[in-house]
């Protein structure tokens, strides 16, 4: 089985893959504050992964991307999702129980209007943005990687 | 009609060229395309509901002040849509793939052993 | 026959959008924009988030998004079930 | 218990997806520990759908909210006085919490058929999770009062659907369903979306409620009525787009035919509150129940002919779904072309067109299981390879029997209870219409003496086929109960269930839009 691509597009990847993981990283941050948020980082980590894909093949990520590792991770992501949902549940579900409680990311923000971004504010939004981001880019790679190794078997028979 | 609906008719145009390549192209694949047309021209016909003339995002960091900001509901709703034709195509495109391991091809008159 | 009753109806669901997009309210001009500009006003102070998107993605339309995460999750789980190794008997 | 009950809507979401996220990592322990966590998640389910009933019909039936997300302030004013609600919000009334109960019969059942059933075959916890995805996004349709909401869990429930539709990929039938299904569900799903945009961009909001008390019947409201119509038919499986229907039904695993249909009438609900709660009177609702009346009948009569010439057992019982899905039709219909003037026998109308799609979930789901205990027993689907099941599947032949029956609309099955309110009332509309549904009836009967003839009479089968385990009988007799008791005291279940359903619709258009807009 020919794996991968050739060695020029081998080497870019190299060099981009970590740059993008770590953009889709500092999206899935700030999501509170600049466009982005879980869903849009968890997808350009997912691309960084599907770029590694492509151009290393199947073999050659192969131990090193595990599709079930990857299911587990989402599903840790998704069940983290659920629980913030039910962080609130005192008064109802979803409730944003940490916004300007005082605490993590419970900070007010000011100043109203156009200012540099409050970090720690948003209640659970920016732990929602990360159990997404994982969820997104654990389930889009695990989508990716068992597809193409699905086709490629496919075009060996 | 106003010219200034101009967006509303492209979104339109897209969805129908969907449905033309669902109804009348021959391979798998080629329907899934049409589908993930469609979905498309909706997605865009929501994203183009939230505009206002001169918005600007609606994110306060370092925005212009006194601005209008355009619709944040149509682009939260856009996001959903995306993600939700991101997995229907992927279950989509898995079929195709066991179809094409069972049958041998992807034309559809040749994948026929539902009939009646 | 059978072909031009789909191509009747394409042409009549075309006709139908067509016009849907045209009898539209302008284009720029959202109407009742009520919902909307709540969403714009409140979000720093209600959610803490500078960006309004997020503040409904993930607060005021939080269960969507939670249904849009199962969605996803629905697709993985079915894309990894049809590509699942079979037993020696299923094959 | 008062938390629990006010909570009852979200938990009712919520736990299934909690089973559905849980499932796989419970699943590595062992089969043991992942058929107990579904099991007890199923269950609990069911006693949170039965509390939430009760708490609901111990109303009457008046609508009842839960605001996602917040407590104070859900609702926006806008300088016209009219106001938004700003968050998703659940709207709880009679005919989602009669559906709610449907769901929670037939998926419950065939959760606990599915562990006997799915005990050799691989990918279990898979498709146990698929299961309880299917479970919450029904629940969600049912309990929805967003319209945007709504389309998030028409989407869950297809895409848990085709997976579980292509579940058995070593059928090349299989997944040639499973693609068929999954690209209708999702243009239908398309349409939906397409609407929901359209009533946004006129309106500003998504509340069912909120655009309910807006719409004008406007250019703009007409397409968007027709999208909904067209997209919620074709999911609900009516002629003339029911293609895909005999597919899914027949091509999906046994016990997950019967929730496939609990999944179409979902989204027939879907279709009934659209045409009555969200555009009521804004539209000409008799030529609108005209249009739902000639589908019924096309429903019916298409179902059933193609019925009567399947080979195939459980194509055969799809297509006889099909038919039961025009009934359904036909007693709303019926009640939705008169709505106006509103005389006595369009409710009675009504009531029988919900009364079946309980009764129906109840003895389709019956039939399916049963084809699956027989197709497992015979290792074919074969009508004609069948013969003499009788002499050693004895009870399995008295359980199919039941079911049959209680399709066919044979007295005391509770088939005919439904049946026969919708024959009445709908002779009073027009005498036509009854005749075309009592013949068909009769045609489903002659179906199915046909099935029994050929599956369970005759010489007995060289290998003995044996009866199914324990673990597949019980829920078969469980359905097979219900479909006994609510034949045998239809007017008790008609009262204290089906009216408060059937009220919510037909006249409950103002309560439900003015609990959520205040005043009303």
């Amino acid at each position: 089985m020919n794996s991968g691509m050739s060695i020029i597009v081998r080497t870019i990847t190299r060099l981009v893959y970590g740059l993008a993981i770590v953009f889709g990283f500092y999206v899935i941050m700030h999501g509170h504050l600049t466009p982005g948020g879980g869903f849009q980082g968890g997808a350009v980590v997912a691309s960084a992964f599907a770029l590694l894909l492509v151009a290393f093949g199947a073999a050659g990520v192969k131990g090193k991307l595990n599709a079930h590792l990857l299911q587990s991770l989402e599903e840790i992501g998704a069940l983290a999702f659920l629980a913030l949902g039910f962080v609130g549940i005192g008064t109802a579900f979803f409730y944003n129980l940490l916004a300007n409680s005082g605490s993590l990311f419970g900070g007010p923000v000011l100043p109203l209007g156009s200012n540099p971004g409050v970090f720690n504010a948003g209640g659970t939004l920016p732990l929602m943005n990360w159990a997404v981001g994982l969820k997104v880019m654990t389930g889009i790679a695990a989508i990716v990687i068992v597809m193409l190794i699905g086709a490629r078997k496919e075009e060996t028979e | 009609m106003n010219i200034g609906n101009l967006p509303f008719v492209v979104a339109a145009l897209l969805v129908v060229f969907g449905i033309y390549t669902f109804l009348f192209k021959r391979n798998l694949v080629k329907l899934v395309i049409g589908v993930s047309l469609v979905e498309t021209g909706v997605n865009l016909f929501l994203v183009t509901l939230g505009y206002r003339t001169g918005g600007i995002a609606p994110i306060y960091t370092f925005a212009p002040q006194a601005q209008r900001m355009v619709l944040p509901t149509p682009q939260a709703l856009t996001l959903t849509s995306i993600v939700i034709g991101l997995a229907t195509t992927a279950l989509l495109l898995s079929f195709a793939v066991f179809i094409h391991r069972h049958y041998g091809t992807l034309d559809v008159r040749k994948v026929k052993e539902l009939q009646g | 026959m059978r072909k031009a009753v789909i191509l009747v109806a394409f042409l009549f669901v075309g006709a139908f959008l067509l016009l849907a997009a045209t009898s539209m309210r302008p284009f720029g001009e959202p109407t009742f924009a009520g919902m909307d500009d709540h969403f714009i006003a409140e979000t720093q102070a209600e959610v803490g988030a500078n960006n309004a998107v997020t503040a409904v993605v993930f607060d005021y339309r939080g269960f969507d998004t939670l249904g849009e995460a199962t969605v996803l999750f629905a697709a993985v789980v079915g894309v990894l079930a049809l590509f699942r190794r079979l037993r020696e008997d299923e094959a | 218990m008062t938390a629990l009950t006010n909570h009852a809507p979200v938990l009712l979401i919520a736990i299934p997806l909690l089973g559905a996220f849980a499932v796989p990592l419970i699943g590595k322990l062992g089969r043991g520990a992942r058929d107990s966590f579904v099991g007890l998640i199923a269950l609990v389910t069911a006693a949170v759908a039965g509390l939430l009933a009760a708490s609901v019909f111990g109303r009457a039936g008046a609508p009842g909210l839960y605001v996602l997300g917040g407590h104070q302030g859900f609702a926006v004013p806008l300088p016209s006085g009219m106001s938004i609600p700003i968050r998703i919000i659940l709207e709880i009334d009679g005919m989602s919490a009669f559906m709610a109960l449907i769901t929670a019969l037939v998926t419950l059942t065939g959760a606990f058929f599915s562990f006997s059933y799915w005990r050799e075959r691989s990918g279990g916890t898979m498709f146990f999770s698929l299961l309880m995805l299917l479970t919450a996004g029904i629940f969600g349709m049912e309990l929805t009062g967003d319209m945007f909401n709504f389309f998030v869990f028409l989407e869950i429930t297809s895409i848990a659907a085709c997976g579980l539709i292509g579940f058995r990929v070593w059928l090349k039938t299989s997944q040639e369903a499973g693609f068929k299904v999954m690209a209708l569900y999702t243009l239908s799903g398309l349409f939906v979306l397409l609407a929901i945009g359209l009533l946004y961009g006129q309106y500003g909001g998504l509340n069912i409620a909120y655009l309910a008390s807006a719409l004008t019947g406007s250019t703009i409201d007409i397409v968007a009525l027709g999208l909904l119509l067209t997209g919620l038919a074709m999911k609900a499986g009516a002629v003339p787009l029911h293609m895909w229907a005999p597919d899914a039904y027949g091509e999906a695993p046994a016990p997950m035919s019967a929730v496939l249909v609990a999944n179409s009438q979902a989204s027939l609900y879907g279709l009934f509150r659209i045409l009555f709660t969200l555009f009521g009177v804004t539209v000409s609702v008799a030529a609108l129940g005209w249009i739902l009346i000639v589908l019924a009948l096309l429903t019916i009569f298409v179902g059933v002919t193609m019925a009567l010439i399947q080979n195939d057992i459980k194509r055969l019982i799809a297509y006889s779904a099909v038919s039961q899905i025009g009934y359904m039709l036909l007693g709303v219909g019926v009640g939705l072309a008169v709505s106006v003037a509103k005389p006595d026998f369009g409710f009675v109308a009504m009531q029988g067109g919900i009364f079946h799609m309980l009764n129906d979930a109840a003895c389709i789901g019956l039939l399916f299981l049963g084809s699956g205990v027989i197709i497992r027993a015979t290792g074919t689907r074969d009508l004609n390879k069948m013969g003499g099941l009788a002499h050693s599947m004895k009870w399995t032949t008295v359980l199919f029997m039941i079911g049959a029956f209680a399709l066919a609309g044979v007295p005391p099955f509770n088939g005919f209870a439904s049946k026969f309110l919708i024959y009445e009332a709908s002779f009073k509309l027009s005498p036509f219409l009854a005749v075309v549904a009592v013949l068909s009836s009769i045609l489903l009967l002659a179906v199915f003496v046909k099935v029994f003839q050929a599956a369970f009479l005759g010489a007995k089968p060289a290998g003995l086929p044996r009866e199914a385990p324990m673990g597949m009988m019980i829920p078969m007799v469980a359905l097979a109960l219900v479909v006994i008791v609510f034949g045998l005291f239809p007017g008790f279940f008609v009262d204290k269930i089906v009216t408060p359903a059937a009220n919510a619709l037909w006249y409950g258009r103002d309560a439900y839009i003015g609990l959520v807009l205040g005043g009303g």
